[in-house]
């Protein structure tokens, strides 16, 4: 794609949103809305290339690289198809503010799978970042308040850390991602390190690594539907990409960086389910799932970091693995607002079957994209030594999990009739059956055809099925046994699990702080003194009044007359 | 020689005569006195110390005396006219010290 | 002398001639102050404009007549004048339209505007100044044209304000009038020189270090370096355009202007540096930024708030010049026009929000983007400037910073960088999330109708105006022309290559 | 005022302690200037020598209205500036009426008279032996003023506009020969040869009158009743 | 100038002129406004006659009577006299202007003041021109009863107290002075300044008659701690009084300080020191008298005690560049002479606006006045030593000379002075911008009264550009 095609597919939403504050062109603008992604859908497939835009920003190089040539469509689609729903799930009050929000954030998402520098890239990053805070707080209510407060914390800690880690790396090369992977070659350790850790945290916030997850599963389930589909599937994201455009994967070993991601990302993978299970919203369990899953990207961007040799194989895995969890978790949050409505008899089929499918898939399922996409990540480890050994595995454990995790998901979203009597419309299932579709197969397209092949055959198949099956096992079995399913319905982890804590210790350390504060200020000794010698001032001025008249007194003129007169003769002789 | 530094001599001490009480004499009527004792004194010294120098009487500084007895009596009637009127206007023939000079602070023009 | 030595002096003019006949003008003659108010505000950019393609030329516009024995009074355009002298110019404008709107029908405009044209007047003086004395000249000057305007409103908190303002600008004038002095008597000149006239000659580096903290002080009061900050919150009693142009183009950048002046056409940065004056000035201006952020997390007044975001902004601009490379320059100076189009523009929005709605209190702007919708997204846009969030300006500026402090190993500055965005987006998000996302209240404090407008459009207009130069300047800040560009060109002569 | 009731703030003892040393102090030092170093010759050679073209005999008169005669222009000035200061206080104050004493009725009747011919014989006398404007004038007024406390009071039942004519006559006359000699090149106050002698008398005699109606003038402390 | 102006004898006009305008004013009281005004403006003509006379041809003298001295008295205009008689006929104009209008409801006043301030104006003239000691103290005397007078005017209590401290002081200044003279004549048989100056030879027989005689001049300047009496008389005098007293007298005075101190270039430290310890004893002390006065009149006054101190920091300064310092101090004489008159002129139209001059009650005088306050801001300015003003150049010259010599103390003491001025000026405008709480009755303040103010004021800043043309023409006075 060339400049003009990034900055056509990156533009259009904005001039979208810019449209929908003049008055005169809201209508529309507003019917315009939803296609707004679809030159960011179209255009990668005719146009390739990347351009230099000199005047744009600090010199701006735009265009589609590999990652952004896998991503910017399946992205751009996901957008397509929230959008279309976006009118059913928010009410005409609030539509317009919804969609600039909504429309900015898109813009930042295409504009920073079209960047080829880090400023552009940034600026993308936080156009989404910031503009999504409108999409959490849509609702309005005290809760989704509060996740907004917490998304909005996030992100600006996030943001800080990723500028500053960016201007570290600026610091020793040029803007463009190739320069600034290949600096770390030359950088000291501690510096490598810093920068390191700096975008880890920052861009971790937004993927939801274990620990700066917390406000993924708050905001999650308060967004819209439409919302928490471009949140959970194209949004989080980015903060992977961002890992694979500023991390020097595939160009330098480094081994403790590698493991510790690795580690974060499989602790993640675990973490997430195991927050999720206890949550009792459709839409708590996907953010947690999300959480769970981005974990298993993590671990990939470790094996990248440790064996840079195997990067080709495992990059092309984690494309696959975000496209096929970007679509795959659009649609289910998607589905769980759906869900969520009354339903005729058929759309409730409709949507458990959607469900059931999107839930193999997510696992790993035979067959399915996600066992592609886990295929390709198994493939990615090196042939031999330790990593080879223990991932696999965890691999499976992860996949067990996860599909626990779905089961509670089926478990609290299932789809149910009710009256029947207003159904969701046509138009609305359909768009959502596509996305489904189009998230179970494209992975199969995407995916290195190697890994294609080790997916279909039967032992695979088997492979992949058993984590499945003892997942419903286990399932099963808490359902059967009286006591376990006591003690399992007694768990109560708040969405957010540690983050709520965390801020509540917050604010009280706040309180106190505030309290002393005010204590000083009212005892601080430098205001008494202040009143003190405030108090001085009449009794300085009567001082001075009655010297000035003791100077007056003549007998003292005509002395000091003679001293100055005496004292001046002397002075001269 | 010695008349004029007589002259002279007297001419100082009635300078020291009128300083004492133009600075220790609150009644203006005195000070103004003792300012017309100093300025005799002043002369006494111009024409004194002039002479000093032996040979014919030096007429300038007696001329100058002249001038300065016209300005003096011009100023000592200026003085004594004010004495009057502020005796008229106050009641007092006297300089407001310490206490009526925070008065004239607050309503004087 | 030649018309290269008029022009400045009509640049002054342009303002100076207005405001002497616009004191003279009744109150009524409404038309005539304001023709008289934007003719010389667009003659002066006019001016500039050919002044402006005469530097690009290579002319030399220089105006000197002597003033005290041996030391001239001295105009003087150079790319570092020009600079501030546009800006002021080009706020004066959008400042004058605001105040126009903004002061109808208020009491004693002819006298506003009068000294709001001085202060115009001295600060374009102040930008041109050609040595030290002339600027010395103007700084005080300035102090002078802005009283009257902080002390406009005549209520008692105005007058105690006003004193408070003079107390601290009188001081730091007299400070850096004493470093003035001292200067001369040491070196005999006072003639501003790329890089410096300082350097070069051997003197006591003890007494020149004494020098540099006097006149550093002394520009310190006007760029609101703490401690010396305590005026500017309580001159916000003055009206908005006053404050507008207070923090973003008067007094706050006077000061700084004159730390850009005296560390690189006085000392010149690398002696400045080897000195080893810079590195503390560089630590004051990082405490500065930190604890005006803090200080404004905790302010209540919408005004005070922007104030206390005042204080810590402008130690950018200090930051910038004291790091002491070129690339941290072109930040520092960089940010001279961009907090200048940022701050002016939250100004004109709070002005906006007081005058239409009688909103003065951050817990008042609850919803206010529903009615305010144009003027509230003007104030988005400068805020995120302020955070630092791209595209806006502020990006730019605290991007050049940050890697110019790390270009000469000063790394701890990202982080005093990274605190204060995180300070900033944590007193200035909040006001934004309320004006958006909460729901507006039943009844404004005191509502002003403008019919299906939201506010008059001379209030309107300037912040738009501004706004939108900051975000372009942001997000074009590559192209030719722009305030980078030409900060980028002064930074090359300072460091002379 | 005595010295038994003396209100608060008079000097003490201290005071006087170290004035009567200040004193002794300043008298040492303009003593010591007196009778330390050289005394310089004076100027009375430089008058003898210039005396014939003085237009005065009298060695003083010829400095007082010719050498420095400057100075006595201004000294009338100074005398002139005094009256009319005095009279700026306010009108003259009434004094009250009082059946002079017969003594001074007798006394006022001889020396009235006289006072006129003593005046004109100061004046004349001035240009040769002492004497002069002053002395005359001074004669005069003192008759004015036996006049005056004598119950009669001319000055203030007087027009007061011929009065000041009269008081300024002096300076002015005195101005008007000062500058009027000076067309053909010649300083202020430098006679031509020849018309000294009269050009000093027409001055005094001007400054006579002036000055006895200024002393007048100053000894009733005030305006006039009729001035505005 | 054609040449039958330029042949006239400026110098003696300069005196002349007010000698006859006094006496026309004294004789025609009900036509003394007119003559009064008339006669200031060719007073100031004359001496500008002088001024330009200077300039074109350089250091004049003239010798009254022909004689020459010693034995006639010498008129001579140097830098330094045109430069006070510049000064006086500004300020002068510009006073009589305003007491033109001012005096209009005062038709008693009016025809006592013009020849008493014309009599003053021709002392000042004499006195500035007059290279005789002993004419000097005429001319002192001449000076001091005029003004005696011109406080007593006011005719109330006060201002009768006023005039009788002022008096007194003056007499007994006058009278020190002549003791000087006295021994000076003893000493060197000549009372002419040039003479003087070749035969004095130092010693005790200078020291003693010089030693009194500064200290009596000192005495009349005001100098602390001799500076009881000033506010009291210019506080009370009448305002276009105050403005002449605190302009433009108390300069005669320390003028002939300079005088002396340029004729016989006394040796040593000591006395320069002791002079500008007084001095900044005056500035500390009258800036802080200043800051606690209620009334706008006294803060002046106090004002001018303070900047009066300014002018006696130049003498330990003259040490290694003496031309910087005392050009410094000549400065500011001259643009405290331009700012205090404005300063009173806009203090007597606040008062007659609102028959009071209480400061912290000025009642919205920025609205009702702009004209005048704006002169006394623009004065305040030049007394603080603010850019661009006379005040500054002169403070900038004190301060370099003081820097150039390492001297810093004295520098702090001139800058601190300088904020101390600043804090009193903006007290009162300060107030001039709230609204009183008390209701005044008001009254319309001619525009004359206004514009004078104004235009004396803008003539104190524009002495700031005027610098490198003024301070020339002291070449060759300064020792």
């Amino acid at each position: 794609m060339n400049g003009a095609g990034a900055m056509t597919a990156v533009v259009a939403p904005l001039l979208v949103a810019a449209a929908l504050a003049v008055p005169a062109a809201r209508p529309a603008a507003r019917r315009l809305a939803p296609w707004a992604p679809l030159p960011a859908v179209l255009l990668p497939l005719f146009a390739a290339g990347t351009v230099d835009v000199p005047w744009l920003l600090l010199g701006a190089r735009l265009g589609l690289d590999e990652i952004g040539r896998a991503l910017l469509p399946p992205t751009a689609f996901l957008w397509l198809c929230a959008g279309l729903a976006v009118p059913h799930f928010v009410g005409p009050e609030r539509r317009d503010g919804f969609l600039v929000c909504f429309l900015v954030a898109m813009s930042g998402n295409f504009l920073l799978l079209a960047a080829l520098e880090a400023v552009t890239f940034y600026l993308g990053f936080a156009l989404m970042s910031f503009a999504s805070y409108g999409l959490v707080v849509q609702a309005g209510t005290a809760r989704a308040r509060h996740a907004g407060r917490y998304y909005i914390v996030m992100v600006v800690l996030g943001e800080v850390c990723v500028i500053t880690g960016l201007m570290l790396l600026a610091s020793r090369s040029a803007i463009d991602f190739a320069a600034m992977r290949a600096s770390f070659a030359g950088g000291a350790p501690g510096a490598n390190n810093l920068v390191l850790g700096l975008l880890l945290a920052g861009f971790g916030i937004k993927a939801g690594v274990a620990g700066l997850h917390f406000w993924l599963p708050l905001a999650h389930p308060v967004a819209p539907a439409p919302a928490s589909a471009v949140l959970s599937g194209a949004m989080i994201k980015a903060g992977l990409v961002a890992w694979l455009r500023f991390f020097p994967v595939g160009e330098l070993a480094l081994p403790s960086w590698g493991l510790a991601l690795a580690a974060l990302g499989l602790g993640t993978a675990c973490y997430g389910v195991l927050a999720g299970l206890p949550q009792r919203e459709p839409k708590t369990v996907l953010a947690y799932s999300s959480v769970s899953q981005m974990g298993l990207m993590t671990l990939g961007v470790g094996i990248g970091l440790a064996w840079p040799e195997r990067w080709p194989l495992v990059q092309a895995a984690l494309l696959v693995y975000i496209v096929h969890h970007g679509l795959l978790k659009g649609s289910l949050f998607l589905g769980a607002g759906i869900a969520h409505e009354p339903l005729s008899p058929g759309a409730a089929r409709l949507l458990a079957a959607g469900f059931v499918l999107a839930a193999v898939s997510m696992a790993g399922g035979p067959w399915s994209g996600g066992l592609v996409a886990k295929l390709g990540l198994k493939h990615g480890l090196p042939a031999t030594g330790a990593w080879h050994d223990v991932v696999p595995p965890l691999l499976v454990l992860s996949s067990l999990l996860t599909a626990l995790l779905l089961l509670r998901f089926l478990w609290v979203a299932w789809p149910r009739t009710a009256g029947g009597r207003d159904s969701p419309p046509a138009r609305l299932l359909a768009g959502w059956a596509v996305l489904l579709a189009t998230a179970l197969v494209l992975p199969w397209w995407l995916a290195a055809a190697g890994t294609r092949a080790g997916a279909v055959g039967p032992w695979a198949a088997l492979e992949a099925a058993w984590p499945l099956l003892a997942a419903l096992l286990l399932a099963l079995g808490v359902l059967r046994l009286p006591t376990l399913r006591r003690v399992a319905s007694r768990i109560e982890v708040p969405p957010g699990d540690l983050g709520i804590a965390l801020e509540q210790g917050l604010r009280a350390l706040g309180r106190r702080l505030d309290r002393g504060l005010d204590r000083v200020r009212q005892h601080g000794s430098v205001y008494r003194q202040a009143g003190r010698l405030a108090a001085l001032v009449p009794a300085a001025a009567t001082v001075l009044g009655r010297v000035e008249g003791r100077l007056s007194a003549w007998s003292m003129t005509g002395l000091l007359l003679l001293v100055v007169a005496i004292s001046a003769a002397w002075l001269l002789g | 020689m010695s008349s004029a530094l007589l002259y002279a001599g007297a001419g100082m001490g009635l300078l020291l005569v009128g300083v004492w009480a133009l600075v220790l004499r609150a009644h203006l009527l005195r000070k103004v006195l003792a300012i017309n004792v100093m300025g005799s004194g002043a002369f006494l010294l111009l024409v004194g110390a002039g002479a000093m120098g032996g040979g014919p009487v030096d007429p300038v500084p007696q001329a100058m005396v002249i001038t300065g007895i016209v300005v003096s009596i011009s100023a000592t009637a200026l003085a004594l006219a004010l004495v009057l009127r502020i005796a008229y206007a106050t009641g007092k023939a006297a300089l407001p010290e310490d206490r009526e000079r925070d008065l004239m602070d607050r309503e004087g023009r | 002398m030649t018309t290269n030595a008029w022009l400045p002096l009509l640049v002054l003019a342009s303002s100076l001639i207005p405001g002497l006949i616009i004191f003279t003008l009744p109150e009524k003659a409404v038309a005539w102050r304001i023709t008289l108010n934007l003719g010389g505000a667009l003659l002066k950019i006019l001016l500039l404009v050919l002044m402006m393609i005469g530097v690009f030329h290579g002319v030399n516009y220089e105006f000197r007549v002597p003033l005290v024995p041996g030391i001239d009074f001295v105009l003087h355009a150079d790319a570092l004048s020009l600079l501030f002298v546009n800006l002021s110019a080009v706020l004066w404008l959008a400042t004058t339209v605001y105040a126009i709107g903004y002061l109808e029908d208020s009491p004693n405009r002819s006298r506003f505007f009068g000294y709001f044209s001085l202060c115009v007047t001295t600060t374009v003086g102040l930008a041109m100044a050609g040595n030290l004395l002339t600027f010395l000249v103007f700084y005080e000057a300035l102090t002078l044209s802005t009283y009257p305007l902080v002390v406009h409103r005549g209520t008692e908190v105005a007058r105690k304000a006003g004193r408070t303002y003079l107390a601290y600008t009188l001081l730091g004038g007299v400070l850096l009038l004493a470093g003035t002095i001292w200067l001369h008597a040491l070196t005999g000149t006072l003639e501003f020189v790329d890089r410096g006239f300082v350097r070069g000659l051997d003197l006591d580096p003890a007494t020149l270090r004494m020098v540099f903290t006097l006149l550093i002080l002394g520009v310190g009061v006007k760029a609101a370096l703490v401690p010396l900050h305590a005026w500017l919150p309580q001159a916000m009693v003055a009206p908005a355009p006053v404050s507008a142009l207070l923090h973003a183009v008067a007094v706050v950048k006077a000061g700084a202007f004159g730390v850009v002046r005296i560390i690189y056409d006085v000392f010149g940065i690398e002696f400045a540096a080897e000195l080893g004056v810079t590195l503390p000035l560089a630590v004051l201006a990082a405490v500065t930024i930190i604890y005006g952020s803090v200080r404004a997390l905790f302010q209540e007044d919408l005004k005070r708030r922007l104030a206390f975001s005042t204080v810590s902004q402008v130690s950018y601009i200090t930051l910038g010049v004291a790091i002491a490379g070129p690339i941290a320059t072109i930040g520092g100076l960089a940010h001279l026009v961009h907090q200048g189009f940022m701050k002016i523009t939250l100004f004109f929005c709070a002005g906006n929000y007081a005058e239409t709605l009688g909103v003065h209190k951050v817990s008042e702007l609850r919803g206010i983007g529903r009615r305010m919708p144009w003027t509230t997204a003007a104030f988005t846009v400068a805020a995120f400037g302020m955070i630092g969030v791209p595209p806006v300006v502020g990006f730019v500026s605290k991007w050049y910073l940050g890697l110019g402090a790390l270009e000469v190993g000063q790394d701890w500055v990202v982080y005093v960088l990274a605190g204060s965005s995180l300070l900033n987006a944590a007193y200035f998000l909040p006001l934004v999330r309320a004006a958006w996302f909460e729901p507006p209240p039943d009844e404004w404090p005191h509502e002003r109708n403008f019919g299906r407008k939201e506010t008059a459009w001379m209030l309107l207009l300037p912040p738009l105006f501004t706004a939108l130069a900051a975000l372009a300047w942001g997000l074009f800040a590559s192209m030719p022309g722009t305030p980078l560009d030409w900060v980028q060109f002064i930074a090359a002569r300072k460091y002379g290559s | 005022m005595s010295s038994a009731s003396r209100p608060p703030g008079e000097p003490g003892l201290l005071l006087r302690a170290v004035l009567a040393l200040l004193l002794l102090a300043a008298a040492a030092g303009v003593a010591l200037a007196l009778v330390a170093g050289q005394v310089a010759p004076g100027l009375s050679g430089a008058v003898a020598a210039a005396l014939p073209d003085s237009g005065a005999s009298n060695p003083v008169t010829a400095v007082l209205l010719n050498f420095r005669g400057y100075d006595t222009l201004l000294e009338m000035a100074v005398l002139t500036a005094a009256v009319v200061g005095v009279w700026s206080l306010g009108p003259a104050p009434r004094i009250r009426e009082t059946e002079p004493s017969p003594v001074l009725l007798g006394m006022n009747s001889v020396l009235i008279p006289l006072a006129p011919l003593i005046c004109a014989y100061l004046l004349w006398a001035g240009s040769s032996r002492p004497g002069g404007a002053f002395q005359a004038g001074a004669v005069l007024a003192a008759a004015g003023v036996l006049f005056i406390i004598s119950g009669r009071r001319p000055a203030v039942h007087l027009p007061a506009a011929p009065m000041s004519w009269g008081i300024v006559a002096g300076l002015g006359v005195f101005l008007a020969v000062a500058l009027a000699v000076m067309p053909g090149g010649r300083e202020l106050l430098e006679y031509p040869r020849g018309l000294a002698g009269a050009l000093i008398l027409l001055v005094e005699t001007a400054a006579t009158v002036s000055i006895a109606l200024i002393l007048a003038g100053l000894f009733i402390g005030g305006r006039p009743e009729d001035e505005p | 100038m054609s040449t039958w102006l330029a042949a006239l004898p400026w110098m003696v006009l300069a005196i002349a002129i007010p000698l006859l305008g006094a006496l026309a004013a004294f004789v025609q009281p009900r036509r003394a406004q007119v003559i009064g005004l008339s006669f200031s403006f060719l007073t100031a003509g004359a001496a500008v006659g002088v001024v330009l006379d200077f300039i074109t041809l350089g250091p004049q003298q003239h010798a009254v009577g022909g004689w020459g001295a010693p034995l006639g008295i010498d008129l001579v205009a140097d830098g330094l006299s045109i430069l006070m008689l510049g000064m006086s006929a500004v300020v002068g104009v510009a006073v009589s202007i305003y007491a033109r209008a001012y005096f209009v409801p005062y038709p008693d006043k009016a025809p006592r003041f013009w020849p008493l301030w014309l009599f003053l104006w021709a002392a000042l003239n004499a006195l500035f021109q007059s290279a005789d000691v002993f004419n000097l103290y005429v001319t002192l005397e001449l000076m001091g009863l005029s003004a005696v007078a011109l406080v007593a005017l006011t005719g109330s209590g006060p201002a009768l107290w006023g005039a009788m401290r002022y008096l007194l002081v003056s007499l007994l200044g006058s009278l020190a002075y002549l003791v000087g003279v006295a021994l000076l004549y003893h000493a060197y048989g000549t009372v002419d300044l040039t003479l003087l100056a070749e035969r004095a030879d130092g010693g005790l027989q200078l020291a003693v008659p010089l030693g009194a005689m500064i200290a009596g001049l000192l005495l009349k300047t005001g100098l602390f701690p001799f500076h009881v009496w000033l506010p009291p008389a210019h506080g009370s005098a009448r305002a276009p009084v105050s403005a002449l007293l605190s302009g433009l007298v108390v300069k005669a005075s320390f003028y002939l300080v300079l005088r002396l101190w340029f004729t016989f270039v006394p040796e040593g430290e000591g006395l320069p020191l002791l002079l500008g310890c007084l001095g900044a004893a005056a500035i500390f002390w009258g800036s802080i008298q200043a800051l606690r006065q209620k009334r706008l009149k006294l803060l002046v006054a106090y004002s001018t005690v303070a900047q009066l101190g300014y002018l006696f920091i130049a003498f330990p300064l003259a040490g290694l560049e003496p031309q910087m310092a005392w050009s410094g101090s000549i400065y500011l004489a001259l643009s405290h002479a331009f700012a205090k008159g404005a300063m009173f002129l806009a203090a007597g139209a606040i008062m007659t606006q609102g028959g009071h001059d209480e400061i912290d009650e000025l009642d919205l005088v920025v609205d009702r006045m702009p004209l005048t306050l704006a002169a006394f801001a623009l004065a305040g300015i030049s007394l603080a030593g603010l850019p661009p003003s006379g005040g500054f150049v002169g403070k900038w010259l004190l301060l370099e000379s003081a820097m150039a010599q390492g001297k810093g103390i004295w520098a702090a003491i001139i800058i601190v002075g300088g904020l101390l001025t600043a804090t009193y000026v903006f007290r009162v405008l300060g107030f001039a911008f709230t609204r009183s709480e008390h209701h005044h009755e008001r009254h319309e303040v001619p525009a004359a009264m206004e514009w004078t103010a104004l235009l004396l004021a803008l003539g104190a800043v524009l002495l700031g550009f005027v610098a490198p043309w003024a301070l020339p023409l002291l070449d060759g006075v300064l020792p």
